[in-house]
């Protein structure tokens, strides 16, 4: 740890750390002041994102934020970083990273190559470089594509997760919510409940109802119930029929601790959802939540901002290859991201950086009550999104999760963002809504009535169509 | 801007099942006016909850004469709350020495946290609930009435008053469709530190919708006599319920 | 004027007129604060939405917001009602309104057809009960095009105002901005000069620059030095090269007065500019600003909001048949618009409202350093516009208006926008980008060094070039 | 992050006609890294100007012994200045009084505005030119230094003193590139309710970049005089410079 300076405008500003650099050169946000550590003045965080600009991106290899010795994430970053995808950019400064991401020569394969080589510390540092307009520009070249019963990811296309919480796990109150989510064109990303007890009976039972309404309507998208990841190895071990293995993960290993996880548990759980050989167009079995303050939650951020712990957290998502990865930006509320500017930003960056590390980068664009913001601030998050090339959003009936209490993305936000910027769904769900009669040749969306008349005969439906 | 006809019995058919906006219909891609109508008023009422004060004569009133003692937390106001987790956590300095002298086996703390329109609502039936059950065989202190308060102020408090066990009954961050759904929060041997991992929780508290003042009590004592034949909470206590996977649909 | 009454959720909420409900229905704006009309609380606000969305449109033709006796823009606004256009939305409510707007059967042609029915108190009152998302969805159908030396406004371009300006009204330096921003592919919607001076001799100088750089570069533009209407009438008459007058306008005959304008003084100045006949495409030769609170800031908003106020401007500029209207929409300060929030919003409802009315809608996509906004800001501004397709935005070199002390978009922006929406210049632009090599033939720019050798010689670029 | 040599020679040119952020390069669409610090400097410093305080001593210093008198105006502090210009415009209540035993022919006002910046750096210097050209023809009162103004300020300042004219130094907006810009806004009789048309503006007062402070005492000057003569300032005073368009151009 050594110290940085920079004499700006007359004033010279020392940090004590990279860490501090980090932290200070960050856009203002209430975790990292709830952590003491941003900028104290719009001056300092200038002369702290000059400075940043002007660090060897190999640094990044040498100073570590959190010490390799204690912690297993950055050891994974280290110990399985690609030498030779770092190659291109390795005699590069953090603001000539910028620019090389920028630039029009670097495509989308150039990037590709690169991301094994970049670190999540050089994702973040790059970040705080970044306007929101970059962000949209590199982002939309990075196609991070995945496979499970559908391809999620490819350019021009958006995906939902369709999200029937509800707040007892009634199975009729979640295949309630389901039906109105398909109807609107809802659920190629996965269809995801999480639920609202520990309890595993009750989470076999709705892993069931999920597998028995997929088959039963054929459909090409895969389920999961997101439960603790010791849960579902339990319910792999009891046979119960699991597409996708769940879990929140965060970016320190004291932080995955507090979360009752580590790396070798993850391992234990990727082999056992693999060996399920579930998927029929691939084989990417992971889905991964994270979100910007769970390491300063849970004590574990070593005096990092909370955006560069987050892409430490993208480390652990990639060694397992997942088909799913979602930042859930504003769910905890205002004391990590203030108001509906914090939120997009986050977002944004969140975005980029997974993408930019290889992942294929869903967000849960929402907030909560107690934050300043509402859904014009989601409208404009999820334009954003969609033009920066995001893989999927949450579709959640009418915006309102009634079990987790904060506000997520609609089915009908997922109709606007496909409309207004020309995107269709993974290509195998577009091609069974229109076998299905929910859309037309053109993918626009139909009434629906042969298709409740078809799924009639589903036995998980029971009553509820009528 | 009314329903339009056809869309109706596939909305009353599926809202029969849960009180999610399911089948609110759509215009091009939007939602309808009075479906967002409804949505905005239901934000425009969360956030007053958010910042409605906890006034404890409200609590008090339910309480039939249990004597109570009001604390605040280092949080001094609603803003400052919201952004200073820590602070809401802590109890301000002069309320720890007071709730010294009220040595007790069980502490139960009726706060505010995220919403005082629960807190009011079901905190005192709750607490008086819990009290006609346990009275025998825990010796209660005063309610603890908190303001500004986060969860494991109940620690310190806990702490302070020499408890084995702490009882949070806490407001939720109110939802779009319940901002009065109340949490209990179980903690063995609260001392300012714990962790969550170290609590056991039971939330959607909320009669008629979520559970009931008399279920709730119920399950409360439930946990806390496993609590202290355990001499522990939160993970280490749950568990114990078999797997019984593939036994097939209930629905 | 009646009194208003609603019932929501057990409270009685109460009006006393049609302007404090469209007053109250509004999102939260400082300007609306400082004028102390704004809604007390978020539930009053609600309330006069939903009380908002039951009013008849016809409603609006009969209780005037600025009586019909005292002020010639609400005589305008009537006597020039388009009772056929009108007819196929007459029967709705403004509810019902914003549901035919956002309707798929609601197309472009329609909304065209019903343009001269709808008045600006029903297109502010709609706006009131629009999301974000609801106001790029409606937008977005309109295409508004006119046409002078080249034609603005079809869908999937985008144009910009070259904007360079000087604090001294230098030559060379305005020379050396322009030069700047034609490398950078900008210029098409207008080459538009603010004066630091209303010195005629000045201005006349600046005119006759244009037009000697327009003709020598051949580039099939517009220009305009923004002065006052009575100024380009006096130029005009002393035969200074004219193309568009321009003139900031605002919502009551009160205002007007302040800005030292009546329609009978435009009237004047439109027809002497048409009688110039300079176009060669068309004859579009009025150029109009406006921005809410201009009418606030010279005490003559009659209670009104700010907003709708913004919108009856719209009614003076379409008597006219502008080529081009922009709101200068973060201009004034936090005052009015007080962050970025605001000012998003405000731009989305100005964008709306001008296309719904029949305008070539841009925007001046701004802040002040008083205000709350950043660059950032920005991004997320310019990209919902461009996807509401926005017709032009303005240009000016890094940003920074070094004249007028505030920031607004940059020839990069315009690049940004076009790059990730696939837009393009106007087509006699574009096409005189690629002919001078600016730009290649997919539209790409570059590096621009065969049009730095072949405008060497006009004589207005001076040393410029080197 | 360097420029890249061959962009340096063009922007060398451009730069020298003007101080807009012309050539700046681009990668792909995107302003390069440097010129986007650049940037986001100017903003920093930008803001910082707005938010900077008025401190009278710096002013006092400048005049030489001349007498100030401090006023405020009704916004309490910079929050409320920049959400309520209205009571900018207006003299906390108090002051009015004071200003009342001040009488004077010629009120100077060295006020803040948004840029207290420009005002500590230029508002001394030109009053106190101001007052070596003025003092023989002007009875001028003590310089009213006032916080927390706007331009309208003036007119209840100059009611107060009986001026029949008043003269407002006040700090502009600050830009990127000139956070240190200071206006003359010059009113004849002032009274409270005048309008803006009534007044005349000398605005980029910023040597060496804008105005000298010698030009622009001398422009006041010379605006004083016809307004003297004239018995009102504004659009009424300005005009008379005949148009000559057509005469060429001057590049
Ligand atoms: C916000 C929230 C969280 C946040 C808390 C962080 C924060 N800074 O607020 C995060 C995302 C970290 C979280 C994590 C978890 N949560 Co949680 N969470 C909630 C939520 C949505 C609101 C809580 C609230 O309003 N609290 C009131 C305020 C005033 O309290 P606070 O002091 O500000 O915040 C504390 C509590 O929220 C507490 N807490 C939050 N979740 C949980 C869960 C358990 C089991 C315990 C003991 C405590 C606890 O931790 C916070 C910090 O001390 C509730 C839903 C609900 N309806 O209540 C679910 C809920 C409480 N969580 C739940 C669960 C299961 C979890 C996890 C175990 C999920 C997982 N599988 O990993 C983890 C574990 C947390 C831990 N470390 O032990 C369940 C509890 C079910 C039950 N009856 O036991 C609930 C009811 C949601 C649900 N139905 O699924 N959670
Ligand atoms: C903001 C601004 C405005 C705003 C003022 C509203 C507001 N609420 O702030 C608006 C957009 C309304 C405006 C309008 C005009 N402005 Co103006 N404005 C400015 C700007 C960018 C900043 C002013 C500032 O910082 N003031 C300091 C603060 C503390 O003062 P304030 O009390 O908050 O605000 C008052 C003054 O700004 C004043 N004011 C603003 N502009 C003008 C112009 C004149 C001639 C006068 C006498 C007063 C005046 O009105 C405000 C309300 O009382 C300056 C540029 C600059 N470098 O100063 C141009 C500037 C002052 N304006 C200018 C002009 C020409 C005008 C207009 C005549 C334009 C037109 N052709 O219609 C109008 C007329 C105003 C009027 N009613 O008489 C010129 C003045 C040139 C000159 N030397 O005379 C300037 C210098 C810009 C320029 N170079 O073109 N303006």
């Amino acid at each position: 740890m050594s110290a940085y300076r920079i004499d700006l405008a007359g004033t010279r500003y020392r940090f004590d750390s990279l860490a501090e650099v980090m932290a200070c050169a960050s856009p203002a946000r209430s975790g990292d002041e709830l952590a003491g550590i941003a900028a104290g003045s719009a001056q300092q965080r200038v002369a702290a994102r000059w400075l940043l600009a002007d660090l060897p991106l190999v640094l990044f290899l040498e100073d570590q934020l959190v010490p390799y010795e204690r912690d297993e994430v950055t050891r994974l970053i280290i110990d399985s970083h690609d030498r030779a995808g770092f190659a291109p950019i390795a005699h590069l400064t953090v603001g000539g990273f910028r620019e090389w991401l920028l630039d029009d020569a670097t495509d989308g394969a150039a990037l590709a190559s690169a991301a094994g080589g970049i670190t999540p510390e050089m994702a973040a540092a790059v970040s705080k470089l970044m306007r929101n307009q970059d962000l949209v520009i590199a982002a939309r070249k990075i196609e991070n594509v995945t496979r499970f019963r559908n391809t999620i990811g490819l350019r021009g296309r958006l995906s939902t997760r369709l999200q029937p919480n509800h707040p007892t796990d009634d199975p009729q109150g979640v295949a309630a919510s389901i039906l109105d989510g398909l109807l609107m064109g809802s659920g190629d990303a996965v269809i995801g409940i999480n639920p609202a007890t520990d309890d595993l009976p009750t989470i076999a039972r709705l892993l069931t109802l999920l597998d028995d309404l997929r088959m039963g309507m054929d459909m090409p998208t895969q389920t999961c119930v997101l439960t603790h990841v010791t849960n579902t190895l339990a319910l792999i071990g009891a046979g119960a029929p699991v597409d996708l293995c769940f879990q929140s993960i965060a970016g320190t290993q004291t932080a995955n601790r507090g979360f009752g996880i580590s790396l070798a548990l993850l391992d234990e759980a990727h082999d056992a959802t693999q060996a399920l050989a579930r998927g029929t167009v691939g084989q990417n079995v992971m889905y991964f939540e994270t979100g910007q303050g769970s390491c300063l939650s849970s004590n574990a951020h070593h005096g990092v901002d909370q955006q560069t712990l987050e892409c430490r957290a993208y480390a652990v998502a990639r060694r397992y290859c997942p088909l799913l990865v979602n930042s859930v930006v504003g769910f905890i509320g205002p004391e990590y991201l203030y108001d509906g500017k914090q939120i997009l930003r986050a977002a944004l960056e969140d975005h980029f950086c997974g993408k930019l590390l290889g992942l294929p980068m869903g967000l849960d664009i929402c907030y909560t009550n107690h934050a300043e913001a509402d859904q014009d601030d989601m409208d404009t998050i999820a334009t954003m999104l969609g033009v920066a090339g995001v893989s999927f959003i949450m579709g959640v009936p009418g915006a309102d999760d009634v079990m987790l209490g904060y506000q997520s993305t609609s089915f009908h936000d997922a109709l606007y963002l496909r409309s207004v910027l020309g995107l269709a769904p993974a290509p195998e769900f577009a091609a069974w809504l229109e076998r299905m009669g929910l859309t037309d040749p053109g993918g626009k969306l139909l009434r629906g009535d042969p298709f409740l008349a078809s799924v009639r005969s589903v036995p998980a439906l029971g009553g509820l169509c009528g | 801007m009314a329903d339009r006809p056809d869309i109706a019995p596939l909305r009353q058919r599926l809202r029969a099942f849960t009180n999610a906006r399911v089948a609110i219909g759509r215009v091009g891609s939007s939602v309808p006016t009075a479906a967002m109508l409804e949505f905005q008023l239901a934000h425009a009422r969360a956030r007053d909850a958010v910042y409605d004060a906890l006034t404890p004569g409200a609590v008090e009133q339910g309480l039939a004469g249990w004597p109570t003692i009001s604390v605040h937390s280092a949080a001094p106001d609603r803003a400052t709350y919201l952004l200073r987790p820590d602070l809401g956590r802590r109890l301000r300095p002069e309320d720890a020495a007071r709730l010294q002298v009220e040595q007790a086996q069980l502490a139960i703390v009726i706060a505010d946290g995220l919403s005082a329109t629960a807190t009011m609502a079901h905190g005192a039936a709750l607490a008086r609930a819990m009290v006609e059950r346990l009275r025998h065989d825990w010796r209660i202190g005063p309610m603890v009435i908190a303001h500004q308060a986060r969860v494991a102020l109940g620690d310190e408090i806990g702490e302070a008053m020499g408890a084995e066990m702490v009882v949070v009954l806490i407001g939720e961050r109110p939802g779009l469709s319940a901002a009065d759904s109340l949490s209990a929060y179980l903690t063995w041997a609260p001392r300012r530190g714990r962790l969550d991992s170290e609590r056991n929780c039971i939330s959607n508290i909320r009669p008629p919708h979520g559970w009931s003042i008399a279920d709730a009590a119920d399950e409360i004592v439930r946990i806390l006599s496993r609590a202290r034949a355990a001499r522990c909470t939160g993970v280490a206590l749950a568990g114990g319920e078999a797997l019984t996977a593939g036994e097939g649909p209930a629905y």
